[in-house]
């Protein structure tokens, strides 16, 4: 009565005639697997410089790859450069000694000019990766396997940027005219939107943009031979559709596991759920800065009162959240910063437990006895479960008397709000891609000036600390620094400048005899599949 | 002539029926129009019955319309009392419009099915403010008994009568305006035979006991000969005959008037043979030239297919047709 | 009761009928008593209605008020003690701690007010536009009927969600949330008046042509008076037939337009947002969060529906 | 005598309402001969439509036959099975109903139409079944048949549209035709050519007519006798000078007197007072006792069934009952 | 006739015209595409440059009209999100949301006649009876949730068919079909099906009650007593003069299908055009929603142009180039 279900996998269809049979021919199979991974969106393009976000860059990291690699610790491995450092002589000059005898997909083979090329590339106007680069003056081919990347300054974690920046073939570009990526005015598609010639483990097979790609393996590829042999990498947006296919056996690996399915997804049989943290933090953010809140019922700014800040602190019941909301799926911390972030301590990741009482003392000390009226704006499409955990929040701040009106949108609503200074309240959530404080405090605690503080939702200035910030950027003294940072995050966390919630674990579900580690940036890597007997 | 209630004089309507503006010029046609009304000049004495007689399309109910204001002739005037009704607005119109009233064919669809009788019959007295509240309430009491039926019946709903006890309340709502003319459109048409005699009784009673004027409206021959005292025949919007009515069912003029006649069927059982009708009524879009009647008239020559024939005073009475006036026929 | 007694004796006196009792002897209401189908529907629309209006006093808990919710007693099973705080509910709590039974109360009073208030709005406007059409006639008929196949060409979700996003624009960010379930009420109520304009607009140009109404014009009553008081109670049947069934359409509408990820705020969850919620624990175990929501919205849309159904036919004078 | 065509025994039709089981027909018999024209006369409500349809077994559901039996030609056939009565339907007894204009389907030329009745009964070729109806077009008057005959019915006025369908009432050569109203929806001058030619075709074919209408002028032109029905009973029938010219039965008297003729004005039409019941509401004895002015006791409570008047005349009324309390009238 | 049509022509583009202008100012609201396009990094400068580029700080009626000019030209511009021609995307989405909408306008037209006809003759039947309760639950529950609930049995209970996607493809030119292999055709079966059921309930009643109509009619009467069989008066006559009012209701619902394949595109990752737009929607990406939506009023203008000529064919008495005039 089973219908067959499982012909997409065309080139090994006898293989995933079902999962069992895959297992009981044992090892046999290893070197040759198909993997049907499926996740909540699809990249948006193939063009590695034109989307600065996390789908795109997981599946390209498959055809691409970039100079350093991040390991599902979060640390740095390296990638096509096998060594790096800042310049013995120049702190401002990064020196980067590339991987011999590797070939892009075409078989050109990889050099220096390439990451000459795609370095530029990654900086011209029409680029999205270029605020990560903005402190490189030039890139020089020493030799080569030589580049030097000259800093406008001394730039101690430059090489933290590089994790996502993929590097292309020059020729192969200027070829196809995708020297620069595109331009949306421009009103001509990119070659490179469709089209990829990378050094990656994976060659392109099929792309039909958020309904199937096939990526096949690279048999010239410089690394390890991974037991997966092809991909077939499935969109599918809704959440219960996602875990169906994955229940039916029509996919062998979920991204995106809706958290309240985790527990039963493991109690299923012939199914396992590998779940870690991500490098994310949750948090809420209040308007401190202004004069006069935009949604209040009282005027002033309650937020701008400490005493009204500590309050709503003590009103978080971050252990409810985690245990209804998140179903356990998370690390409630006291610090806007996930673990594993330059600058995270134990002592900085505790939080207080709720006192409501306490709180209520509090607000009618700074003068709100019966509380205020503002409104929270909230995502309810961009991390797990965002809605509902402010649900639960607006729960708890209406037993401390502050009444919270909830709006809640999709993403292309609500961050605009946010940036341009439209929200009182909010929620965010932050991943920090070069594993450092100083991007933290760069973009949400500097004031909003130039480049700095563009996501500084709080209105939070204080002229000292912006100091400390911009210095951050140039101090190579590790120890120093890291000196500076513990002291940006006490001020920080003394003028409470945001309510941190917790930081999400990642679920990967996928059927069983299958093992695929949780990558902190959730850009897991096929390469890292492994099946069991 | 000083007692003539209502005049007309040239009265025409037609109705732009031309496909939309694309096709004619696409499919290169002229715009078309439906004469319903030609050329119609009569007067209504006071106190008499007037009937317009004729078959579908001959314009009897669109003349009907006119009068009484429910359309607008296309030309020509109509007086009443020698007051223009055309072109006369608000208070004076107002006033005129108390003085006269419809009665209509279909009891079923004249009388509002969501409103009680007497709200009905209240309605034209409440609008022209005769009486309203308790007075109103004894006013169309009086009316319902007036018409035979029973005060009672008031609070009752259309749909609780019978087809000629609507007729009555028609005609109970007519009066309440205390008109003196009314306009009955086929009054009977609905009604089975008993039922007619009955209503047709009612308003000769009426007529006589409130010094009515009727311009009376219908197909029926037998049915106007009872009723009317001077009788119009309409063929394709024109006039073909006018007539007293004794005059018009002993000496018809018009070839038409008698074919009409003939077409009757006989019930006193005379054993008359009747000359079959021939042909039927044209399409009024596209009428024949000249006299409209010439292709169903065994007297018809050249001259009735090329003119039309003005009407001639005959015997008191007018007639348009050229064998009349020629003494053909 | 004691009172059967007086009205035996009164009823054996012949007295004209009450307007109530006219309306029980109606062929309508005796229809409505034969007709199993129509009174299971409709005790089941009345209870569900009756259940909604009277929410706040029959509730045990106020699901709109977060304040009142505890996060702890989320995910409680039905008919179980909550394992961390002790508490019972009948149907279970959702994931925010809120009362399933609860919820559907509220949430069937949010659905069917946003329902009727879309129905009314859609019925007002569209009735009265098609008054006018129907009995103007010439340009404003064109006029109307054609915005009215504009409208046409955009399908009801689509006009709905461009309202939505119209009212974000043009709505001061302070009143949102506010105005959220008014904007919900138009978007709904617009996405649909065409029918009823269409069906009164025919009818009025049938009613217009019959005597009762030239009878009046005879007397020189003023249009709008003849429109309002002799052609709109008699176009009235057919609009109370849509309106029935727009109401059933309604609630659904507002459930989907929740899935697409607008409409009432999530801390006054309407039975659609519930349902909207409750489907993403069809996988994970809490069955009841889906279940109970989608049982009432069911209830509710299928009895109105075949209310509706058995109406339409009751009225058809042709269908006796 | 021979046995006549059709004979209607008892009939009683019924629908069942909510209020109770109105009796639509009640205890109706008559018989038409061969080629004979009987006419039936009545007003709205009166029954004569039903009566019609219950002989072609087209009663409209809920409402039924109920009692009393339908012969053609010695044979029962109301409580034929559906299929037996469908072959006699159109076949044996046609029909011709009121509007030309809804009568005929719109979407088929009137050459299908035709061709598929002739076909369904007659088992002849399409060719052969397209020559006669276009022959019956031209029988019934339809100028340049052969041309018309592809077009569609709203090519054609009311008048020829009824000509129509008169043609195709006719066109499986029935015994019997039925027409209800024929002329009601169409102009004066049109209607005495239709009944003209539904009359002449049906002699030349030996086809017995019904011809129910609410014109007495129609029956008094074209009927050989005439039933005149009431409240669903049988008033009065006989040949029809007899019952035109001197009518036995108070009602059909009264309904004489109250049409307007055209040979002498009255100033006063003899009127029927009141309306006929409504079926929920028939009074008891003789329907028409409350209207009626020679009414008397007996009227009131016995209902009386129709009386041999001789010479082929029945008439239901206590006036004519010999045994009765008494005697009135000419009898 | 051809003046019909060109009446029509002119109405649609009439119509097209505001459907553009409506779309197009409407996306002002939906939200700033320039924030998702950029990555979390960019700057007030950044957005602003690229705001720039995009033409968004133009004048209203210069981004209109620079729009049209294009959008005549079948040229939409690039996707902000997929950064692909719209008019490639739209097209390449499009044989799947069509045979998706033909499915299951087939499956709706063809049940709902059916059942409509069944319980129109049978009208007191009690199987009718059933058939109009149950159909109405088509209608009581949001299309999302049958989806997801026909997901649940058929794809995760029971493994009957796939739970999403397509299946496997064939490429016919340009067309990309999935009705020519057996997991093409599977796949197709649960969205037509949840796509179809409020159609099919929606056209059932209608056939229902315009036959119950039609059943009634002096022409229905007049067949019958002119003996012709149940079958002839029923599909011959009745039957057929059923479809001449059910035509237009059912060429409009088409365009509906259409226009709720959203949901179900949605909900069963159909890669249709209905999905694109949701996910435009999400990312603001206002080329595709307004392609989207002018090509939604296309294919309603040309439904409806369509509807309007069948009719013609149906029905005679609209064909007045014989004129009953001259006779």
């Amino acid at each position: 009565m089973t219908f067959d279900r499982l012909p997409k996998a065309r080139r090994s269809a006898a293989l995933l005639g079902g999962a069992a049979v895959a297992l009981a021919l044992g090892a046999a199979s290893a070197g040759a697997e198909t993997i049907r991974w499926a996740r909540v969106g699809d990249a948006l393009t193939l063009d590695p410089h034109a989307q600065n976000e996390g789908p795109t860059h997981a599946l390209n990291h498959h055809i691409y790859e970039t100079l350093v690699g991040r390991a599902t610790d979060g640390t740095l491995t390296p990638r096509l450069a096998t060594e790096w450092g800042i310049h013995p002589d120049d702190d401002t000059i990064w020196v980067f000694e590339l991987r011999e005898g590797v070939t892009f997909h075409d078989g050109t083979p990889f050099e220096a000019d390439d990451v000459v090329f795609s370095l530029e590339r990654a900086m011209a106007e029409t680029s999205d990766m270029k605020g990560l680069h903005g402190a490189v003056e030039s890139v020089e081919a020493v030799d080569e396997h030589t580049v030097h990347v000259q800093m406008e300054g001394p730039a101690p974690l430059y090489v933290q940027n590089l994790t996502n920046t993929f590097i292309m073939n020059r020729e192969w570009a200027e070829e196809h005219d995708v020297e620069e990526p595109q331009d949306f005015a421009g009103g001509e598609e990119s070659y490179a939107v469709r089209n990829a010639n990378g050094t990656g483990p994976y060659t392109v097979a099929e792309r039909d943009p958020e309904v199937r790609t096939v990526l096949e393996y690279f048999g010239d590829h410089w690394a390890e031979t991974p037991e997966v042999s092809e991909i077939i990498y499935t969109p599918i947006a809704e959440d219960a559709t996602r875990v169906a296919a994955l229940l039916s056996g029509e996919v062998d690996i979920v991204q995106d596991v809706p958290v309240q399915d985790i527990q039963r997804l493991q109690e299923t049989d012939g199914i396992t759920v590998e779940t870690g943290p991500e490098n994310r933090v949750i948090f809420f953010a209040y308007d401190m800065g202004s004069d006069e809140l935009q949604t209040a019922n009282v005027e002033g700014n309650p937020f701008a009162d400490p005493l009204v800040r500590e309050a709503m602190h003590l009103a978080l019941d971050r252990d409810a959240i985690r245990q209804v909301v998140m179903r356990g799926q998370s690390l409630p911390t006291g610090v806007t910063m996930p673990p594993f972030v330059n600058g995270w301590t134990e002592e900085l990741d505790e939080y207080p437990q709720p006192d409501y009482e306490r709180a209520q003392e509090l607000l009618a000390e700074a003068g709100y006895p019966d509380g205020f009226e503002v409104t929270l704006h909230t995502p309810n499409d961009r991390y797990l479960n965002d809605e509902a955990i402010s649900q639960a929040y607006v729960g708890m701040l209406d037993r401390i008397g502050i009444d919270v009106n909830l709006v809640s949108q999709t993403r292309s609503l609500h961050f605009p709000l946010i940036q341009n200074r439209e929200t009182d309240f909010y929620l965010l959530g932050w991943g920090v891609p070069t594993f450092d404080s100083q991007y933290i405090f760069d973009f949400l605690v500097h004031s909003t000036e130039g480049a700095r503080g563009g996501w500084n939702g709080s209105r939070y200035s204080n002229p000292e600390l912006d100091q400390k910030i911009e210095a951050l950027a140039t101090e190579t003294d590790l120890e120093a620094r890291n000196e500076m940072i513990a002291e940006i995050w006490a001020q920080v966390q003394e003028d409470r400048v945001f309510l941190p919630v917790h930081n999400q674990l990642l679920a990967y579900a996928m059927r069983e005899g299958i093992s695929l580690p949780v990558h902190p940036e959730n850009q897991p890597s096929m390469t890292d599949v492994s099946f069991e007997d | 002539m000083a007692d003539a209630l209502l005049r007309v004089e040239g009265l025409t309507r037609y109705f732009d029926v031309s496909k939309p503006w694309l096709n004619r010029v696409i499919e290169r046609e002229e715009r078309q129009f439906l004469t319903a009304v030609a050329d119609v000049s009569f007067e209504i004495r006071r106190g008499e019955t007037f009937a317009l007689v004729g078959e579908s399309g001959s314009g009897k109910s669109t003349i009907a319309k006119m009068i009484v204001g429910l359309l607008k002739p296309s030309h020509g005037r109509i007086l009443f009392d020698d007051q223009a009704m055309t072109g006369t607005d608000g208070a004076a119109m107002r006033a005129l419009r108390r003085r006269f009233q419809m009665i209509f064919q279909d009891p079923f669809a004249s009388l509002n099915p969501r409103w009680h009788v007497g709200d009905i019959i209240a309605e034209p007295m409440v609008t022209f403010g005769l009486a309203r509240g308790a007075e109103a309430r004894r006013e169309v009491a009086r009316l319902l008994e007036v018409v035979g039926l029973s005060g009672s019946d008031a609070a009752k709903f259309p749909h609780e009568f019978s087809g000629g006890q609507r007729q009555r309340i028609a005609i109970a709502r007519a009066l309440s305006s205390r008109p003196e003319f009314i306009v009955c459109d086929e009054p009977t048409s609905a009604l089975d035979v008993s039922v007619q005699a009955q209503i047709l009784n009612l308003m000769r009673d009426l007529q006589d006991e409130f010094g009515l004027t009727y311009l009376f409206i219908s197909h029926d021959l037998s049915v106007v000969r009872h009723m009317a005292n001077r009788i119009g025949v309409l063929y394709l919007g024109r006039l073909a005959e006018l007539a007293d009515g004794k005059g018009l069912f002993t000496n018809p003029r018009h070839p038409y008037s008698r074919m009409l006649l003939d077409a009757v069927p006989d019930l006193e059982m005379s054993g008359r043979r009747r000359k079959p009708v021939e042909g039927e009524i044209p399409n009024p879009i596209d009428p024949p030239p000249g006299c409209a009647f010439h292709p169903r008239c065994p007297y018809a020559d050249d001259r009735c297919r090329r003119e039309i024939p003005q009407p001639v005073r005959r015997d008191g009475g007018e007639v348009a047709c050229f064998g009349v006036e020629e003494g053909r026929i | 009761m004691a009172r059967t007694d007086h009205e035996t004796a009164a009823a054996s006196t012949p007295r004209p009928p009450g307007r109530l009792y006219r309306a029980w002897d109606s062929d309508l209401a005796h229809a409505f008593r034969t007709s199993p189908v129509a009174l299971v529907a409709g005790i089941v629309a009345v209870v569900i209605i009756l259940a909604a209006a009277l929410a706040p006093w029959i509730a045990p808990h106020d699901p709109f008020d977060p304040g009142s919710l505890v996060l702890m007693d989320g995910f409680t099973p039905p008919m179980t003690e909550n394992e961390f705080t002790g508490n019972f509910y009948l149907l279970g709590t959702d994931d925010q701690g809120r009362d399933v039974f609860s919820a559907i109360l509220y949430g069937a009073r949010l659905s069917l007010f946003v329902g009727f208030s879309a129905v009314l709005f859609a019925m007002v406007l569209g009735v009265t536009l098609g008054l006018i059409a129907g009995y103007r006639g010439g340009w404003v008929d064109s006029l109307l009927m054609r915005i009215a196949d504009v409208q046409l060409t955009f399908p009801s979700i689509l006009i709905a969600l461009l309202i939505f996003g119209v009212a974000r624009g043009f709505i001061p960010p302070g009143y949102r949330e506010a105005m959220a379930i008014w904007v919900l009420i138009v978007a709904i109520g617009l996405s649909d008046w065409v029918q009823y304009a269409r069906v009164v607009r025919g009818a009025t140009m049938v009613e217009k042509s019959k005597e009762y109404v030239q009878a009046a014009r005879v007397i020189g009553a003023h249009p709008a008076k003849i429109l309002a008081r002799h052609i709109l109670p008699n176009v009235m049947g057919p609009v109370l037939v849509i309106g029935t069934i727009g109401l059933a359409l309604a609630i659904i509408a507002e459930a989907t337009l929740s899935f697409l990820g607008v409409g009432v705020p999530p801390t006054q969850p309407s039975l659609g947002t519930l349902i909207r919620i409750g489907q993403g624990f069809l996988f994970s175990g809490e069955w009841w969060i889906l279940l109970f929501p989608a049982l009432a919205l069911l209830a509710l849309a299928l009895s109105v529906n075949l209310l509706g159904d058995w109406l339409r036919d009751a009225l058809n004078p042709r269908l006796r | 005598m021979a046995e006549p065509l059709l004979s209607v025994r008892d009939l009683v039709v019924e629908f069942p309402t909510r209020r109770g089981t109105l009796r639509a027909i009640d205890r109706i018999s008559f018989d038409i001969r061969e080629g004979e024209v009987l006419g039936m006369v009545g007003e709205s409500g009166a029954g004569k439509s039903i009566t019609g349809n219950a002989i072609i077994g087209l009663i409209e559901p809920p409402g039924r036959i109920a009692g009393g039996e339908i012969l053609l030609k010695g044979t029962r056939i109301d409580d034929l099975p559906p299929e037996k009565m469908r072959r006699i339907r159109g076949r044996r007894i046609g029909m011709v109903f009121q509007d030309p204009l809804t009568s005929l389907n719109p979407l088929y030329t009137v050459a299908e139409q035709i061709i598929e009745t002739i076909r369904t009964h007659l088992g002849v070729s399409e060719r052969e079944a397209r020559e006669r109806a276009v022959a019956l077009l031209d029988r019934v008057g339809i100028p340049a048949a052969r041309r018309r005959i592809d077009d569609y019915p709203h090519h054609f006025s009311g008048g020829m549209r009824q000509r129509v369908v008169i043609a195709l009432a006719l066109c499986a050569e029935p015994e019997l035709v039925i027409a209800d109203e024929p002329t009601t929806a169409l102009d004066v001058s049109v209607q005495a050519q239709i009944i003209d030619v539904l009359k002449e075709i049906c002699a030349e074919r030996g086809a017995a007519v019904m011809l129910i209408t609410h014109d007495m002028g129609v029956i008094a032109e074209t009927a050989d006798r005439v039933a005149v029905l009431y409240a669903g009973r049988m008033a009065e029938i006989g040949p029809v000078r007899d019952v035109v010219q001197d009518a036995e039965h108070p009602y059909t008297r009264g309904l004489m007197g109250s049409i307007p003729t055209l040979t002498h004005a009255h100033d006063r039409l003899t009127q029927i007072p009141g309306a006929m019941p409504r079926l929920d509401n028939i009074p008891q004895g003789c329907a028409f006792n409350p209207r009626c002015p020679e009414a008397f006791d007996r009227c009131r409570v016995e209902r009386p069934d129709p009386i041999g008047r001789g010479g082929g005349r029945r008439v239901a009324c206590w006036l004519y009952d010999r045994a009765g309390v008494k005697e009135a009238g000419n009898g | 006739m051809l003046a019909y049509i060109l009446r029509r022509l002119l109405q649609s583009v009439v119509v097209m015209m505001v459907v553009a202008l409506v779309s197009f100012s409407l996306f002002r609201f939906v939200g700033d595409p320039v924030s998702t396009m950029l990555g979390q990094e960019a700057t007030v400068a950044d957005r602003e440059a690229l705001r720039e580029r995009l033409g968004l700080n133009d004048p209203f009626v210069v981004q209109f009209a620079d729009f049209v000019t294009r959008a005549v030209q079948g040229d939409f511009g690039i996707s902000y999100r997929l950064q692909q021609p719209v008019t490639d995307l739209i097209l390449s989405r499009l044989p799947a949301t069509l045979e998706l909408a033909a499915i299951s306008g087939i499956f709706a037209f063809v049940l709902g006649l059916g059942l409509g006809v069944y319980t129109a003759l049978k009208r007191r039947g009690w199987l009718s009876n059933a058939i109009m309760t149950a159909s109405l639950i088509g209608v009581s529950l949001p299309t999302f949730l049958i989806g997801v609930l026909l997901i649940w049995i058929f794809a995760v209970e029971l493994q009957w068919l796939p739970s999403f996607g397509r299946g496997e493809v064939v490429d016919l030119g340009w067309w990309r079909t999935g009705l020519l292999t057996p997991s093409g055709r599977a796949s197709l079966v649960l969205p037509a099906v949840t796509l179809g059921l409020y159609q099919m309930t929606l056209i059932m009643r209608l056939v229902r009650a315009e036959m119950l109509e039609v059943l009634r009619a002096d022409y229905i009467k007049f067949a019958r007593a002119r003996g012709l069989s149940d079958r002839a008066v029923n599909f011959g006559h009745a039957l057929k003069n059923t479809l001449v009012p059910v035509i237009t209701i059912t060429g409009l619902q088409l365009g509906s299908i259409i226009a709720f394949a959203i949901i179900t595109e949605t909900v069963f990752q159909w890669p249709g055009v209905g999905a694109l737009f949701i996910n435009s929607v999400q990312f603001v990406d206002v080329p595709v929603m307004a392609a989207y939506l002018v090509l939604i009023a296309l294919v309603f203008v040309v439904i409806n142009l369509i509807v309007d000529l069948l009719y013609y064919v149906v029905d005679p008495r609209l064909r007045a180039d014989r004129g009953a005039a001259g006779h």
